[in-house]
């Protein structure tokens, strides 16, 4: 079943292997076509080419996104290494209500809450997390909800 | 030289994550402290191929990167269900 | 693990996975890599599969009978690049006959004799998982 | 000039790295529980993977090293957070008290 998505997924698997190739001969760059073509293959024939695996939709609102949480992830990293260094820790545990409708929308969050040091997600129920943080400060900028708000922008583009 | 003195404090901080995952109370300070140890490693090993001089070494250090990410994800299971097959 | 996050995630990193795993059989004669690595890449993307989906699931993908059929094929064209030397009257495993000048034969009969090796590799490792993915570790008694 | 300028940058970002991995570790070794050490965890895979690839991107220059550092990084920021959470998780599942301070909801 050839699909836009799977067209899609090709020639961005095709462009990996021209990034990380180097060598431009006939011989590999058509080894390399025939390669992508058999993951898209294999993808297919896995059943799992769906929204949650290339979620297109997000995609114009991606470099936009990525930039602001470079910046957050370089903010709660310094305030991290204070914590470690100078401060004593105050960890809490407690939940949030994430707004995101999909799948993929709620994994993003929770990787974002994840990949900011400082919050972890420990548990995830439906639309509700469990989130661990390090200080006070930091499960009140998770409770503040930016991060939610960012990507339910990411999700919807409002 | 500089690549040299890098080396050097990495491995300081591998000596550092290794007694957290020596001591370490629960098994998940063990799997957590092996994580880092590996991510540390896929460092190292990039920095030593600049040292070398031969940067193209960095392939093994996305292999690494890959095996340390299966790895855990397999270390978790097992102590999750006791055996890796079902779901 | 019946977890959202280590769910999709794993559906994203499959096929990139496998990807890597090609690139690195196809570029042995480059740099460091060849069959025996990217083997073990390739099974590593349907291990990880196997352990989040389940073993069934990924019987989909990889039929035992296909598993099979790949260990043999791969361990035969091995074989058979080596034979082919001998026929055209040359010591056993030289490729240089392969091409039409010296250079192009010994390129194609590595990437071959490579890929019988990833094949045969790649395989035995799936065929082991499945193998040793249903046995318990540890006490018996609890389910 | 130029060539000056980015290799004092690539050494600071090298130097900068490193000091974010000792201080990872340092956090590692010394925070209470594991749920406090994923974070110290956390920001060796952020921070010191980051600057240590930057500087090594610097070092190199446009290549196709470059491409393959940048692939790294990608591959550690995507994969960092899955195996943060799924510790954590089953640490929770399994029935370890975090050490906290607060009465608020848990699931």
């Amino acid at each position: 079943m050839i699909n836009f998505k799977s067209i899609i997924l090709f020639f961005l698997l095709l462009g990996f292997w021209l990034l990380m190739s180097g060598h431009y001969s006939i011989l590999i760059t058509s080894l390399g076509i025939i390669s992508c073509a058999l993951c898209v293959y294999l993808t297919i024939k896995a059943n799992i080419l769906d929204n949650e695996m290339l979620p297109l939709y997000f995609f114009p609102r991606l470099l936009q996104y990525t930039l602001w949480l470079i910046k957050e992830i370089l903010i709660s990293n310094i305030e991290t290494a204070k914590v470690i260094l100078f401060k004593t820790e105050d960890p809490e545990l407690f939940t949030v209500k994430s707004s995101q409708a999909s799948n993929e929308g709620k994994v993003t969050y929770a990787n974002s809450i994840t990949l900011t040091p400082g919050t972890v997600t420990t548990q995830i129920n439906e639309n509700v997390f469990e989130v661990h943080a390090l200080t006070k400060s930091f499960g009140d900028d998770v409770r503040s909800s930016q991060m939610d708000k960012m990507v339910s922008w990411l999700e919807k583009g409002k | 030289m500089m690549f040299l003195a890098i080396l050097f404090s990495i491995s300081v901080c591998f000596l550092l994550i290794l007694i957290r995952l020596i001591a370490g109370k629960t098994t998940y300070d063990r799997i957590l402290a092996a994580n880092s140890i590996g991510t540390i490693v896929v460092l190292a090993i990039s920095i030593h191929g600049f040292y070398m001089g031969r940067p193209e070494f960095i392939d093994i250090s996305i292999v690494y990167a890959l095996i340390n990410f299966i790895g855990t994800v397999a270390v978790l299971k097992l102590f999750d269900k006791g055996k890796l097959g079902d779901k | 693990m019946n977890n959202l996050i280590l769910k999709v995630c794993t559906k994203v990193l499959f096929t990139p996975i496998i990807l890597f795993g090609l690139y690195v059989q196809f570029h042995g004669d480059f740099g460091p890599g060849g069959g025996f690595q990217a083997g073990v890449i390739v099974a590593a993307a349907f291990i990880l599969y196997a352990m989040v989906f389940g073993v069934d699931k990924c019987k989909i993908i990889m039929p035992t009978k296909l598993n099979f059929f790949l260990l043999v094929l791969g361990a035969f064209l091995y074989g058979f690049v080596g034979i082919v030397g001998l026929i055209l009257g040359e010591p056993y495993l030289s490729y240089d006959l392969l091409g039409s000048t010296k250079q192009s034969g010994q390129h194609i009969g590595i990437l071959l004799v490579e890929f019988g090796v990833g094949l045969t590799v790649c395989n035995v490792m799936i065929c082991l998982f499945y193998s040793f993915a249903n046995f318990k570790f540890g006490s018996n008694k609890n389910d | 000039m130029i060539d000056s300028i980015i290799n004092y940058s690539s050494i600071a970002s090298l130097i900068l790295g490193i000091l974010f991995i000792l201080i990872g570790s340092i956090g590692i070794l010394r925070l209470p529980d594991v749920f406090s050490r994923i974070h110290a965890s956390g920001m060796i895979d952020t921070a010191g993977t980051a600057f240590i690839i930057l500087g090594m991107c610097l070092q190199s220059g446009i290549s196709l090293i470059t491409a393959k550092l940048i692939f790294i990084g990608i591959f550690i920021f995507f994969t960092s957070p899955i195996t943060g959470h799924v510790t954590a998780n089953l640490a929770r599942k399994k029935g370890l008290k975090p050490i906290t301070n607060n009465k608020g909801k848990t699931l």
